[in-house]
């Protein structure tokens, strides 16, 4: 499995805090779970679309598209931080 | 020596400095900065505010910064306290105190920290104005602010 | 909005905050310094300290470093408390407290008036060493440091 | 009369902390003051000869050699500050 956790704003447009996304051999890094959860349409694919700031983690670290993911991994989708 | 806490209740600005500040007699300053709520923001009324993070991950990446900033420079000591959930107009919504002989030491790691936490920690802001809630977009300024430190990572 | 106090008596670090961040709900950033006495100086044990000034020119020339602070950033109030008599270590000598609705002002606005205060303000250190009393000397670090704001007055 | 303060180092040495000039006409500005009382010779010559750093002050307020002085005029001597 990998856990995926939505947070503010994509939470809230999204209406999923977590889900767990079977693990694939497709799913090798976070551009393409991004590219599974775009696939859903609606709404997925105006919070992943072209021109959306989203920040990604794999395992709460700081990520990109070309990190690579693995089977029990958490990968964090989110908004630019405003804290502080 | 450094620490990190996030939580719902209000923290003791007196406590943390005073616990901070006492623990060695090399100290000769202390900075610190206190980030509170603004019951203004973009021209807007601003009633109340709820505060979201990541946990876990918020803990790390305040660590990861803690640590880049006890490097650059010779420090006494980091507490860092960050609200989260409901705040009010003044409410304190984080803390960052900085230990070191010299000012100009903790003067710079002070803000070094609250200028990378406010770019790098997963902490999100939602207010309520007048017209309903919403999310606060991150400033300019913000990303600015951290660029003067350079490379850091 | 500004306001001086120089005293025998130790100060209330938390009251001096809080009378400060809570004056006004438009403020969003307090950056405080804190000076304190340390143990040791030139690599000598400093058991205490005698602090000396010139009354009523201290309180002019702080108010001077103040209305230029006001003059140069956008400010929403500082408090400067100054101790002079019998010092131990870890006691607080100074506390410079500056609000604004910006961090990057407070902070600015606060490093400006302690390197001021440091080169500026009729205050003079005696300390007690195992080889007996001596006057402090003026660091260059300080005279560089009150440089970089470049000329203000 | 010209009140004359001495502060730190300078009012130990000197061994005194205050005294009252009579205001003459060659006490015209801060440097025949320094003149006059480093006449005394012995220790005032010591503190306010050359080669030693002794700053003034003039009602409160900074001043130099050139500042001038009149009757009823407070005027300080002291080393370099050392607070904060």
């Amino acid at each position: 499995m990998i856990e995926v956790l939505f947070f503010a704003r994509l939470r809230e447009q999204l209406g999923t805090a977590r889900e767990q996304l079977e693990a694939a051999p497709e799913l090798l890094d976070v551009g393409s779970v991004i590219e599974k959860l775009r696939g859903r349409c609606g709404v997925w694919e105006e919070v992943f679309g072209d021109g959306q700031t989203v920040l990604m983690a794999v395992n709460q670290q700081v990520a990109n598209l070309t990190t690579p993911v693995k089977d029990g991994d958490e990968v964090a989708f989110f908004p630019q931080v405003t804290g502080g | 020596m450094n620490t990190i806490q996030i939580q719902k209740e209000p923290f003791d600005i007196t406590a943390i400095q005073e616990q901070l500040r006492s623990d060695n007699p090399a100290i000769g300053a202390v900075v610190t900065f206190i980030g509170q709520m603004r019951d203004m923001n973009e021209g807007d009324q601003v009633s109340n505010m709820t505060l979201e993070h990541y946990p876990g991950m918020t803990e790390k990446a305040l660590q990861v910064i803690l640590d880049e900033a006890d490097r650059r420079w010779a420090l006494m000591g980091i507490r860092v306290v960050h609200r989260v959930g409901e705040l009010q107009p003044l409410d304190p919504i984080v803390i960052v105190a900085v230990a070191s002989a010299h000012r100009g030491e903790a003067f710079q790691a002070c803000e070094f920290v609250i200028d990378y936490l406010k770019t790098r920690a997963p902490f999100w802001k939602k207010e309520r104005t007048p017209e309903g809630e919403r999310w606060v977009d991150a400033r300019h300024a913000d990303a600015a602010a951290e660029q003067r430190w350079g490379k850091g990572r």
